[in-house]
């Protein structure tokens, strides 16, 4: 297996567009990596593209609109993890010497308000598959276990609100207060309103490339030393389920997808300098820091006492904003955060730079737990 | 004889001891979810004949083993409250519940099989908290097109007696 | 890059299954290719998933069903060669050394009637968009151009009838008179009903492994000497279409994308034993026996009139029946074809047995251009 | 003054020597499709500055240099049948015909310039051959809600005079 280099990321901004066509969004988020990377487009040599709602061929239909030079064109659907499964299938196809160059590209315009899931419609028709109140028994669980708070879930949303009016591609880029956080709407106690991420629109595209392509393009070589795609193992819960077995306890997608990064890039939790997570809720952001062994199990809320978590921290957690800021286009999502990591490591981020930032990671996890994780390296 | 408030699962014979008689003002939600006998309403799992693995709605399929090795059994009416939420806003279609909304606890019912049941709570949301001992109620939630009253499943605070 | 081996076929019947959950047709193939190959379940390191309408998350739902066993599972979505760009991602992970043991599959149940193609309204709403449409537009040229007649039209049909009633998996398993196709109802001059394939209900799997692997399970080596995805060049007509440049001639994706798999797979169209292809049409049979190679162009009726295409012949097409005899359930049809080969290549195909099988090509062609092509040797 | 039966494109500045009249009863099916001058209705493609590809409809990205290079340009009125067939069968909505429905001629008109566009014809289906030539028409196909007549066009074999 050959190293994989990131030589372009590109977004299209996160948040809500009016009727612009989602293919638009696509094309202007491929556009911008490409001339990030300096690569023209008849020299990219296969795309993955990963997208829910967008339809069928969305992917295709994007590419017509950048040029049709005959590369074969995968179109994803993986829910929250889709772009990270596009990432894995690009990263491959290099790693692999199929080829030197490839794209993985991701986006979305989601329907508004909480996605419904709907396993099964007797279960849905009694008022449960709605997807937060999934991550709000998540939440109380922990709370239970290990003396989480609320208070801990109210500052977990003022640090990704506050990282999030530094980026110009958040959706929400505006500090919110304590008390406007504590005190919005209760959605599924103990989340509020503003405590949960929004589905929104928005595309993300990152070009890759073997060490001797990537060379004719930049100097600054940023290594992407792995990409993980797990799905669960039997007796884990999750979305959306209606009973899971407490007989089995076996270990979380999130931490066998990240544990299988941490070997393939022979990078452990202790060097990383900073980690775009699934915030998908404020205690999703705690739980995930222990399941990618960024701390001890129940030391999540410690972390974020410590100010380990700050841009300014031990260990930046969602300096982008994360999805609380954000939103979630899911098929751009994990690819927005590869961006954030690449420009982190670039020393690009402006206002919300990570210091000395050398190796980061990203996590996506979505429904039937599908987990994406990849680790950058500079 | 017991009354009888459900049938059997598709493709799935239902061993439990009970006749099937029809009766047309209410109706289980989904066939084969409970059932009552002489003791009562329990919800119908599956057992795991090779590793006594649980699976809730019963279904022929072990997920542990990987085969069609489950048999219906009847389920503790009693368990755990595993964690718990207050669902605060009126949830998209299919959900059918009253008109004007009114805000209902979501909880997490571990019960002693070795089994956790997302389950709608009949409580105060303010009495609840995680540990507390809760027991299994059957009883209406909505009424269908034709007048049938739809029976699903709550757990609720078991009070002291 | 490893040598790469298909150790396990499974279909479920091609066909209409009134209302059969699609999540237990691709169970169904599945858990028959598993037994066909030997593989415990446990053993499989990836999974990829065509399908176009089985919904969100689609092979998850299916090996849910099969063992949660924390593989990846990667949806992917590609028109007609979705099936096909399933079995492109098993090869890779396998040849690139990724894993050892991969599984492609692919399900549907689609809607009753034609596909509507809606590129854009207003051309839907004038009456165009409309598949077969295309397909007797490109016939119709190739009878000018070429001298193929409506006798030809039908004598595809009469041959890939003639098969599929040999195939217990067809959705038609009945001989049809000439006189039947020749004065079935007219769609779209000059194809009539008959020489069109149906849309319909279907399951397939294919696993896959490297060399060594495949060893442990099997002592009847069959290799996936290549397969390749293309999408198409500027200039060539791709379905839907309102325009297409008549001053740029490109070769079509079906030319270009076998060509590649040709060369990777070091086997040319006269090495090869037996065909499968994408007869969405009688006329569609005898435009890609050219664009395959397998003639000149403007050659592909004589093929027909020398007998090279029947069972029997010197050059074997669509033994199976086709699409004609099979109907084409999208996410399942490529893998439906490899089957197919696979069983010709171990002698396993009864009745319709192509003596001294070696060699087979599949090969599907989809919406928007994306064509899918591979190749088999034993 | 030309009677006007187009309006410009969305995002795209119509170059055309033509004034935009609202007329409420007969509206063509998508703005910008064709318009009317001195020498009659005409189909609006775009040509690209660069390679003098044609593209149709009116669109600002050449798919040859993969740039927004193109300008908008009338086409020829008469091109040459392709290929063709006979649409027997009623399409699928968002299709709007007669009814009963009544079979239709489809084919791909070459034009000079260098495309092959796809028309609905207006002939009689016995009396088409490739290689016919062939003239534009502009017509209704149906009325909206509103009652206006929605106007597209076909291509006609050429008449001799
Ligand atoms: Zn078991
Ligand atoms: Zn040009």
């Amino acid at each position: 297996m050959r190293d994989v280099y990131v030589i372009g990321v590109g977004l299209h901004p996160f948040g809500r567009f009016g009727d612009k066509d989602v293919i638009e969004i696509g094309r202007e988020a491929v556009v911008a990596a490409l001339e990030d990377s300096g690569v023209a487009w008849k020299d990219v040599e296969s795309a993955y593209c990963g997208t829910v709602f967008a339809g069928p061929m969305a992917g295709n239909k994007v590419l017509a609109r950048v040029g049709l030079t005959g590369l074969p064109i995968m179109n994803l659907e993986n829910a929250c993890a889709s772009g990270g499964s596009a990432l894995r299938l690009a990263f491959q196809d290099v790693a692999s010497g199929f080829c030197d160059i490839a794209l993985a590209f991701g986006f979305e315009k989601m329907p508004r308000g909480f996605i419904a899931g709907n396993p099964n419609d007797w279960f849905a028709t009694m008022g449960m598959a709605v997807n937060p109140q999934y991550f709000a028994l998540n939440a109380r669980r922990h709370m239970a276990d290990y003396g989480t708070t609320e208070d801990h879930l109210v500052r977990v949303s003022v640090k990704n609100h506050r990282n999030g009016a530094l980026n110009p591609y958040a959706m929400y880029r505006k500090v919110m207060s304590y008390e406007e956080i504590a005190n919005s709407t209760m959605v599924n106690d103990p989340l509020r309103l503003l405590m949960l991420c929004a589905p929104n629109e928005g595309g993300a595209a990152v070009v890759v490339a073997s060490r001797e392509a990537a060379k004719r393009y930049t100097t600054r070589l940023i290594r992407l030393a792995s990409v993980v795609l797990k799905s669960p193992l039997y007796g884990t819960a999750e979305v959306p389920y209606i009973a899971v077995s407490s007989q089995v306890e076996a270990p979380s997608v999130t931490r066998t997808a990240s544990e299988a990064a941490y070997e393939a890039a022979g990078i452990g939790p202790g060097d990383l300098d900073l980690v775009e997570l699934q915030d998908t809720d404020s205690a999703a952001e705690i739980i995930y820091s222990e399941e990618l062994g960024l701390c001890g199990r129940g030391e999540g809320a410690r972390l974020l006492d410590d100010g380990a978590t700050e841009i300014g921290g031990r260990l930046p957690v969602n300096p982008s904003g994360g999805l609380l800021s954000k939103g979630e286009p899911l098929g751009a999502s994990a690819l927005g955060q590869v961006a954030e990591v690449v420009w982190q490591l670039r020393g690009e981020a402006g206002a919300r730079q990570v210091s000395d930032a050398r190796v980061g990671l990203t996590h996506v996890y979505g429904a039937l737990g599908n987990c994406a994780v990849s680790i950058l390296q500079c | 004889m017991a009354a009888i408030i459900t049938g059997n699962g598709p493709c799935f014979e239902l061993a439990l001891k009970m006749t099937v008689v029809a009766e047309k003002s209410r109706k289980p939600i989904r066939e084969g979810l409970f059932a009552e006998d002489a003791n009562g309403v329990s919800l119908i799992g599956g057992r795991c004949r090779e590793c006594a693995e649980i699976v809730f709605p019963a279904n022929p399929f072990c997920p542990r083993c990987c085969r069609e090795t489950t048999e219906p059994v009847a389920l503790s009416r009693r368990g755990v409250l595993y964690s718990f939420t207050v669902q605060r806003f009126k949830p998209p279609p299919p959900y059918r519940g009253p008109d004007p909304f009114v805000p209902y606890g979501v909880g997490l019912i571990e019960l002693p099989e070795g089994l956790r049941i997302t389950s709608v709570l009949k409580a105060e949301p303010d009495d609840l908290r995680v540990g507390m001992e809760m027991e299994l109620v059957v009883e209406g939630f909505f009424e269908d097109e034709d007048g049938n009253e739809i029976l699903g499943y709550k757990f609720r605070p078991v009070e002291e007696r």
